[in-house]
């Protein structure tokens, strides 16, 4: 009984065998049983995860949260799914209907199909693709494209900005984001997940944290969530994209928004933090599933975490650390890793870790050093600001004593 | 090889059908009153002005054309990632000036002002 | 599994569509997705001679990487060019771009 | 018909429809939805033809970078988007004439030529085709020099077209 899933499918295997089908058609049948297990599981976790978050954010502000109905509060997710159920669906006017209804089932399976190659456990994997990492991103750039035909087919104007300033941040922090995948891809030597989860005998974290640390910021601005959440700036654009979207279909950018913050926690889990690995997990796979979810809630609460503690940054200033910093910093990092990868080949483990690890501090420190001078700089023309010049002088005495 | 990719086939198929199924259950239990003030363009309560395709800046285009470089040549990096235990320390090099070439080109954006919001 | 043929009249077929829209259309960006389309019918065909015929070179790999980049670096420059030319003459239909005609 | 023709059929058939609205919608912004699952499909097309990894790429370089670099050169570009006059030029006949028969030779030459009904082989056991492409790319007795001019191609694109569009005269 140490691991269920697979005795659940050998035991349907030999059954659907005994009914008389080919091989080819059970194995048909298994995958749709799967994909139909995994969608519906992940979907249950997004209706929890309405409640975690509306509770978490409740504590981070120092309030408590939905706590009338059921336990906990517990049953409020299901009074609000039923609500959104019953709610009128107001489809604006000039809008293209077609893509209008397509954006939202779009903004939710994208998120539910990264889930196809997120290994849970050692034996419970939806599909073992020697292209995982890579298949991630191009999920994400199909997300992308939803969130300008929302933008686009709203007929409104801040819809539309709002697509355009969320797409500009998307693709721009998709770079330092893909490179930063990019190395543990390197380290594992192998781009399907569960390769890369396999090989974490010392988690990633601790070879590249450099490159935890940008995965997450860049996960972080893909979700569009503070400090990068300018796509729904209140005063200035009010929702973003999915402004004119009622009931359901806001229902399901919502719940993609929630369920598209765990994935992203389960990605940091499955590249940095050994998926599914801990104690016993090997043995019995079903302890891997438990560790796989823990590992992922950790993440998804720090991905709350910074977006309830950080101001919103401006656009300027959003694209530029992106652009100046990030790439420059993670192309370096990629750069070093991969070179002392090759160089340390045959040494011992133990010393390849260490290597790693003090490469990474190294860049770490002038990073901080660096960032510290340009933060200082930048401090002092805010304190000393460039004197105002007039078109007739007056005395100097009060415009020095306004400059100082 | 193919059989991996069922898997995700399938999911592609079936992972839509949950948001649709979403999308069709209120058109039969929601009510559906629309008058021409409720399906207004929503401004803030002010009525539209003009055209909903207001010009954009620039800036847009800049980024995502300096991304799309980018891109490609990430992308061409990952086949050289998994191929690594087979490769010599010449071929590693090779593959980081591939990338460094690019970052002639992020130089270049940057001196440009491309990289500037204003 | 597939006959080779197949790929290649259905490349043909994405080909042909892909011409028609470079040589009919009017608008500068539907014509590079015209080319487009022609680029992508020469990857199909590409990949599938490679499949088909020499898996164990990488010739046909190699090529579709480079169409890759060359299909990359042609919409980069090309649609840079639709917005000088906007920017410029307030239009990119390519009926009225003729300064170079005369 | 094996399940794998069946799904080639309907693939090909969505690619080439969708390719098609490609060039005849009057709308551009729905010509490039159309364009992305034209190209979405040639995707599914090399999953297909056991190259995941040109699938994979294809959808993040066309639909992830190229077709969203195209909606933003369109929304720049608006007023002729939503142009009402015909959207193709006065020779749309030639050019249908010449794309039927440039499709008509190429079916009528490989339906002559003699391997064209070949089945592939299976790969080797243990042969990926992933790695070798990785090894290809960077060997020098291999196709380094092609690799290395992809990139400095990139990189004179992206000058040129930040020369090109943004030239202040």
């Amino acid at each position: 009984m140490a691991d269920p899933v697979t005795f659940i499918a050998k035991w349907l295997e030999g059954y659907l065998a005994g009914l008389g089908l080919s091989s080819g058609w059970i194995s048909v049948i298994q995958a749709a049983l799967g994909v139909v297990v995994l969608g519906s599981a992940v979907l249950l976790v997004d209706i929890f995860l309405v409640w975690v978050e509306r509770k978490v954010v409740a504590r981070f502000q120092d309030r408590l949260g939905p706590n009338r109905l059921g336990p906990f509060g517990l049953f409020q997710p299901i009074a609000d799914v039923i609500k959104l159920l019953l709610k009128e669906d107001i489809t604006p006017q000039g809008a293209d209907k077609f893509v209008y209804n397509l954006a939202p089932i779009l903004a939710l399976a994208t998120v539910i199909i990264l889930w196809a190659v997120i290994p849970l456990s050692v034996t419970v994997v939806g599909s073992t693709i020697n292209v995982g990492a890579l298949y991630i991103v191009a999920v994400g750039a199909i997300g992308t494209l939803g969130i300008i035909m929302a933008g686009w087919a709203s007929n409104n104007k801040f819809a539309l900005l709002g697509a355009f300033r969320m797409v500009a941040q998307m693709i721009s922090y998709e770079v330092p984001m893909v490179i930063a995948i990019l190395i543990p891809v390197i380290l594992a030597k192998s781009m399907s997940l569960a390769d890369i989860v396999q090989s974490q005998t010392v988690w990633y974290i601790v070879l590249a944290p450099i490159a935890a640390i940008v995965f997450l910021i860049g996960a972080q601005a893909e979700l569009g969530r503070a400090p990068f959440d300018l796509s729904e700036a209140e005063s200035e654009i009010v929702a973003g994209f999915h402004i004119e979207y009622t009931g359901m279909k806001f229902g399901l950018f919502y719940a993609g928004e929630l369920l598209h913050a765990l994935t992203f926690g389960g990605l940091f889990a499955t590249f940095f933090l050994g998926g599914w690995r801990g104690w016993g997990a090997e043995t019995y796979p079903i302890l891997g599933i438990g560790y796989f979810f823990i590992k992922a809630m950790v993440m998804y609460w720090v991905i709350m975490w910074i977006k309830y503690s950080f101001p919103r940054v401006r656009i300027d200033q959003m694209l530029s650390f992106c652009w100046k910093f990030l790439t420059p910093l993670i192309l370096t990092v990629l750069s070093i890793t991969a070179i002392l990868d090759k160089v340390m080949t045959g040494l011992p483990y133990w010393i390849y870790v260490l290597v790693m690890l003090l490469s990474n501090l190294v860049i770490l420190y002038f990073v901080i050093q660096a960032v510290g001078r340009y933060a200082r700089k930048e401090r002092q023309k805010v304190a000393e600001p460039e004197k105002i010049r007039v078109a007739f002088p007056v005395k100097s005495s009060t415009s020095t004593s306004q400059a100082s | 090889m193919l059989n991996d990719w069922l898997f995700i086939g399938l999911m592609l198929v079936i992972a839509p059908i949950f948001p649709i199924a979403a999308l069709i259950i209120p058109r039969i239990l929601a009510p559906k009153k629309p008058n021409p003030l409720k399906t207004q363009t929503y401004e803030c309560g002010i009525e539209t002005v003009g055209d909903t395709w207001v010009q954009f800046k620039a800036q847009y285009y800049n980024f995502a054309l300096v991304f799309l470089v980018f891109d490609v040549e990430i992308v061409f990096l990952f086949p050289w990632a998994v191929a690594f235990n087979q490769l010599p320390l010449y071929g590693v090099i090779v593959g980081i000036l591939f990338i460094e070439v690019l970052v002639i080109g992020l130089i270049y954006a940057w001196r440009k002002g491309i990289l500037e919001w204003s | 599994m597939v006959p080779l043929s197949w790929y290649l009249i259905f490349a043909a077929a994405l080909f042909s569509i892909g011409l028609y829209g470079v040589l009919s259309r009017k608008n500068a960006v539907a014509i590079l997705m015209g080319v487009e389309l022609m680029l992508n019918a020469v990857n199909v065909n590409l990949l599938a001679f490679w499949r088909y015929l020499t898996f164990d070179k990488m010739a046909g790999q190699v090529f579709a990487v480079i169409v890759f980049a060359v299909a990359a670096s042609e919409v980069a420059v090309g649609l840079a060019l639709v917005i000088s030319v906007y920017r410029r003459r307030q239009s990119i239909v390519a009926d009225e771009i003729n300064l170079l005609k005369y | 018909m094996s399940p794998i023709q069946i799904i080639f059929i309907l693939v090909s058939a969505i690619t080439l429809g969708s390719a098609l609205m490609v060039v005849t919608t009057r709308n551009m912004v729905r010509a490039a939805l159309w364009l992305v699952l034209s190209l979405f499909g040639i995707a599914i097309h090399f999953v297909l033809l056991e190259v995941g990894f040109f699938a994979v790429a294809q959808v993040i370089i066309y639909i992830g970078a190229i077709a969203i670099l195209m909606i933003f050169a369109i929304m720049l570009t608006r007023r002729i988007a939503q142009d009402p006059g015909p959207q193709t030029n006065s020779t749309w006949p030639i050019a249908a004439i010449l794309a039927l028969g440039i499709f008509g030779l190429i079916v009528f030459l490989v339906q002559g030529w003699e391997k064209a009904a070949i089945q592939p082989s299976p790969f080797p056991a243990g042969y990926d085709p992933l790695r070798e492409l990785g090894v290809a790319l960077v060997s020098a007795n291999q196709y380094l020099i092609p690799f290395e001019i992809a990139s400095i191609l990139l990189l004179a694109a992206l000058i040129g077209a930040i020369i090109i569009a943004w030239d202040k005269k």
